[in-house]
């Protein structure tokens, strides 16, 4: 519906544009990942969020997004990366953290979306799924004790929703009141796993009134349907309503990471949902409603590759991490040593004693 | 909210009158928080009620609901949010009602917390703490120790004081610590006539990392920390009475990081060692001790490196079953004795 | 309103009497057990459920106790003793628990309804809130798994459902539709925190859509509206419906403890709900319908008096277990040993060698 | 269901062809439920998928989905079911999908599965079994070992094979045990060609608790298991070429209950210990095993014993810092020569 007329919900074209350029930037720059991948320069799983990206992309336009440690907050998903990139993650960390390349926000600790710049707005994940729940609760509860104008998101796929930590983190923002959007990713699959066998429900907005939150469902292809729901959800958030849920509703068209050849999906059913392109259909939205020229739209898009291209040969270009590095930053304070034995030390033979 | 006067109970030092174990820690949540604006406290009944020990009682009163939170029952849930608010600058302390039930946050504690500097992320000023220890038939689900379920995990600090002095200065220094502390309070000792004690009136801390000798004495090493310093400083006592055998007690105050140049001193002098703790036996912190010391010190070892824990077994209700479960005055006794004639 | 009624729900004098002595069976023993903590015999807490007996029998009574391992299952709280006397559990064992005697179940090693009797089909609980869900979700599995007709039946607290075990636990049963009815005892408090504190939602029923499972609410002072309801939520469960839950509405009239003083309720909400009290309304429903002559009940309130004294004097009698029974049955078949420490062992000394 | 054939790639025992790590685990768990109904699967993604490892690739098609079922994210969830069902005489074998993730499942695991039998409830006969290890650029979250955080916990075996026979026969030991059983498997064994042996055809086990004597040697005792047992013997061999130092390794296969009696004896004979674990060191299993040698074969020691372990730290995502952080066979070689010229 909303994607047939012709509502802006008052953006101008050249936030239009903008929203079609972080579209690009989020497929081109998963794309680029899984040529670096041929190329054997990523290690680790690569994920994709093709057919998500507009979840992503229209959920974090919403929010204010600085980078001065005032505006709002994300935590992301692997399946996110479109919202990290609006929230400034730089492209050339998000190679250098699939590389694992010293130069990296984690110096090779830490893969692909899981750093952090708490500055601009975001905390990367860790594996275990929900505890960005609780994280985020946390980090929203300092914004309503401080008393600042900001609000938190946080990304989590449908099957995340089984963990306990989502259920705790959850009910600790929902009884205190904490600005906090939830916003599940449900793509419909959790690895292998149908959604139905991760919950008996249809829809996830019925999780809500359990906690006593708001929940609306949302087209996560259609990147303005997206937005407009964040926007209102984070109104309420900051005017004080505490948390809300919004259900992204969309397909996950890859294997859950590369090496996943996903044969447990009826290819049928792909198909469907390739039909809904994200990017496609706002594209079409663009022409058909004169938001962009084709020339316009073309040049994004080869200014959004090109952007990827450079990023990418330069975090080739860069270094692994300095072995050494493995032993710091464990404790602030405390110096984790080499094994012993690997430098046997004179003080542990008698005759030696001064 | 700090102009509010200091509620009663919690004048004790202020009048230089002796505080329990209990009322150290007390002093410290509240001194902490008056100094720095940035600590608050969450934990289940910590506010109206002031906590099952009543630790926090009248916290609410003069901090106000923002900073000693009633959380529902989560300690997952609470605990990593707390990891939150301490990314944003904020210093949690979280109270476990008891540190049995700090099982729900593992996995936020080992996987999220502890290695949150080593991500990238920066300083995680987060203390967790809460009652633990046996001797009070509290049954399997109140009486744990829970140092092992954590001392194995790298960017975690471990606390377990045994006197009100050490509780009070080591709480503080865990408080301004930037990295998660896990502190431990032995519930047998937060009223303890014999821990009362009147501290020093001007604001101290105790460093962590640092043990401290109780007691000197050249004949044989007891390294212990928690409930187990008293009987072991007992059980020294009586020793040299009717043995003339001078022991060493160290108290290891701080787990975690472990202080092993002290123990590894002691050992240097006397050649032998004996480990003590009321944790179950397999596992223990003992094993590590004893390896530290095979690895700095073999050639001035004695005898043996020996331990005296608890049994390896749930902590049983009944108080026959505990207190043969529990490590006990005479095992201390027994060990000591058996290494000072080796 | 089922109050006024003199509806009896298919029940004879005979089985409406039965849970008159149910009732009656669980005020004493608890009082009893009151007054054996205040001379010495209790060593571990004491927990009343004085208000809430009426919520554990009328549930208990609405499945089947058989004591052949074929009957329904149960899983109680500390606030559920009445629905464990209902499936079985000895009252003598029930003192024996709280004073901690070697000759209880868990022979000392357990307190108060942590106890196990599979036969008779029930499972003790563990501290941790919201385990039981869990084991009760494998449990209940195991019945459709292999095709017996047999539902459980789960208590839990308002508080426990803030408890990631609780969600995920109940989340399994639902999923897998386990005939598995969960009970939330909502008495209105965990320890000193107001149920508003641990959720936002006004009832708990609103918990159960989000779980694509049924739920309903029922005044948990009134024992009849309690059977009523669990006998529809099992027949349901039989029927092959999978999970259910049940709210009990009530108010927990004593502390959390008997250590605790409850200061911190207003006493006039307590006289208020003193007036409800489950006992008192049953037998006056049970005179005002001729259910039973004031003669029998009275002859019931003193037959179980006299049990209750002749159990708790047994079980004073009886001794506390050998302190060698503490190193018992940690495995099945690993011995676990006194510390070496406590007998030196010869072949640690060279020459000892043979 | 069971007269339906057995799938292609679980016939290779039957044809006496050789049979990967991964591939003898899958055998296991396929004869058990094959041979006792009361055995079934739980886990993520084990169904259509036959895991992430596809440890059951086609059991789902054999078994059906009442036997091997795929369960919400929810690791606490599923493995507190898998206790419940237990209970009630089934045997359930749960998957955890990579076991970092089994940290979730640590209260229901340590609070109410290892204390089952003491409180009563009978036999708990279920094993929790999934991916471990490091060395495979998995990062944090996908390398941990996990053997500390439950070896301290009494009524738990732990069990942590390092051949494709010692994989199978202790796997369907462990199914059989009426005691709960955490089962690692090193996934960088999973498909090593070198692991690839042809088993026996007929039906055996390998009984818990029973260390296994790899290679013989007087002068040295190494002690090990898992991933570090292929590294130790391969500095073993270098050892005895290039040095003439005779080397025991000792692999423990199962760590929880230990079989300290294959350690001291060993020690009794060489007079020398090195423990090597993958796992992190600060409290990792050597503490224990020093400390039992130290209690028990004191006397027979020539040198310090000493370990060989990984760094106190997460595991780091990239090759350079992984490599740093894991123990080489380099560094085995060097605490062996070091202890060998002692
Ligand atoms: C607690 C936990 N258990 C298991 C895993 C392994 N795992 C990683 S992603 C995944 C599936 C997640 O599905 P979903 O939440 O729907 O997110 P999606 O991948 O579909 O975006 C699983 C099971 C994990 N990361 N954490
Ligand atoms: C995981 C966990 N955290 C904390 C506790 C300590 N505790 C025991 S009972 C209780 C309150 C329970 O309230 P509720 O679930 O409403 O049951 P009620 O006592 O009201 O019947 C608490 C916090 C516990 N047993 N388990
Ligand atoms: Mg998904
Ligand atoms: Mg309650």
């Amino acid at each position: 519906m909303s994607r047939d007329s012709g509502d802006t919900y008052g953006l101008g074209n050249a936030e239009l544009q903008d929203l079609y350029r972080a579209l690009c930037l989020t497929r081109t720059a998963e794309e680029r990942l899984e040529l670096l991948q041929k190329q054997g320069h990523v290690t680790g799983g690569l994920y994709r969020s093709l057919g998500q990206e507009a979840g992503a992309v229209g959920a974090a336009f919403a929010l204010r997004r600085r980078r001065d440690g005032t505006g709002d907050f994300l935590a992301p998903t692997v399946r996110a990366a479109g919202a990290l990139f609006l929230f400034g993650g730089e492209l050339v960390d998000f190679f250098r953290q699939y590389m694992a390349r010293g130069t990296g926000p984690t110096r090779g600790r830490e893969a692909n979306v899981h750093w952090f710049d708490f500055t601009r707005g975001f905390v990367g994940p860790v594996s275990p799924l929900g505890t960005m729940i609780e994280v985020m609760a946390g980090i929203t509860l300092s914004f309503k004790m401080r008393g600042e104008d900001r609000v938190g998101m946080v990304f989590y796929g449908d099957g995340a929703s089984s963990t306990g930590a989502w259920h705790e983190g959850l009910n600790f923002a929902a009884v205190q009141e904490c600005p906090l959007i939830l916003m599940v990713e449900n793509n419909q699959w959790a690895f292998s796993t149908p959604t139905h066998k991760n919950t008996r429900v249809g829809s996830f907005t019925e999780k809500g009134p359990g906690y006593g939150i708001g929940a609306e469902s949302v087209d996560g292809t259609d990147v303005l349907a997206v937005f407009d729901a964040v926007r209102r959800a984070s109104a309420l958030a900051r005017a004080g309503h505490g948390a809300r849920m919004v259900e992204l509703k969309y397909f996950r068209r890859r294997g859950h990471a590369q090496h996943d050849p996903q044969d447990y999906v009826d290819p049928e059913l792909i198909a469907e949902w390739e039909k809904k392109d994200p990017l496609d259909l706002f594209r079409a939205r663009m022409l058909e409603h004169g938001w962009a020229t084709q020339d316009e739209i073309t040049r994004i898009e080869q200014e959004e590759f090109e952007k990827c291209r450079v990023a990418a040969e330069q975090a080739i270009g860069e270094p692994m991490p300095e072995a050494e590095d493995a032993a710091l930053d464990v404790y602030t304070d405390v110096h984790v040593d080499r094994p012993w034995t690997r430098a046997p030390d004179p003080t542990t033979r008698r005759g030696v004693q001064a | 909210m700090t102009d509010r006067e200091t509620p009663e109970h919690l004048l004790k030092t202020k009048r230089g009158e002796p505080v329990t174990f209990l009322e150290a820690i007390s002093e410290a949540l509240f001194e902490e928080m008056t100094r720095d604006d940035s600590v608050f406290l969450m934990g289940e009944d910590i506010g109206v009620y002031g906590g099952a020990f009543k630790v926090t009682r009248d916290f609410l009163g003069h901090f106000g609901e923002s900073r000693v939170i009633d959380t529902p029952i989560a300690e997952g849930g609470f605990t990593g949010a707390a990891a939150g608010a301490a990314h944003m600058g904020l210093r949690p302390v979280v109270e476990i009602q008891f540190m049995d039930f700090i099982s729900p946050a593992y996995d936020v504690i080992t996987n999220y917390i502890a290695t949150s500097l080593y991500r990238g992320a920066g300083a995680m000023p987060l203390v967790i703490r809460g009652p633990v220890g046996g001797g009070n038939r509290g049954g399997p689900f109140h009486s744990q120790n829970v140092e092992m379920a954590f001392f194995h995990t790298p960017g975690l600090k471990i606390v377990y004081p045994s006197t009100a002095y050490d509780a009070k200065g080591l709480l503080k220094a865990a408080i301004r610590d930037d990295n998660p502390v896990i502190f431990e309070e032995h519930k047998g000792l937060y009223r303890a006539p014999a821990l009362r004690e009147v501290l020093p009136d001007e604001d101290y801390i105790v460093p962590l990392g640092e043990a401290r000798t109780v007691r000197e004495g050249g004949d044989l090493t007891i390294v212990t920390y928690g409930a187990m310093v008293h009987k072991c400083t007992e059980a020294a006592d009586t020793l040299e009475k009717e043995d003339g055998v001078k022991v060493e007690v160290i108290d290891l105050r701080t787990l975690l990081p472990l202080d092993d140049d002290a123990v590894v001193e002691s050992v240097k002098k006397t050649g032998r060692l004996l480990v003590v703790h009321e944790d179950t036996r397999t596992g223990g912190i003992a094993g590590e001790i004893c390896m530290r010391v095979s690895e700095r010190a073999f050639e001035w070892l004695d005898a043996p490196m020996l331990r005296v824990t608890a049994i390896d077994a749930p902590v049983p209700y009944s108080g026959s079953l505990e207190d043969y479960f529990l490590p006990q005055t005479d095992d201390v006794l027994t060990a000591a004795r058996y290494l000072a004639a080796y």
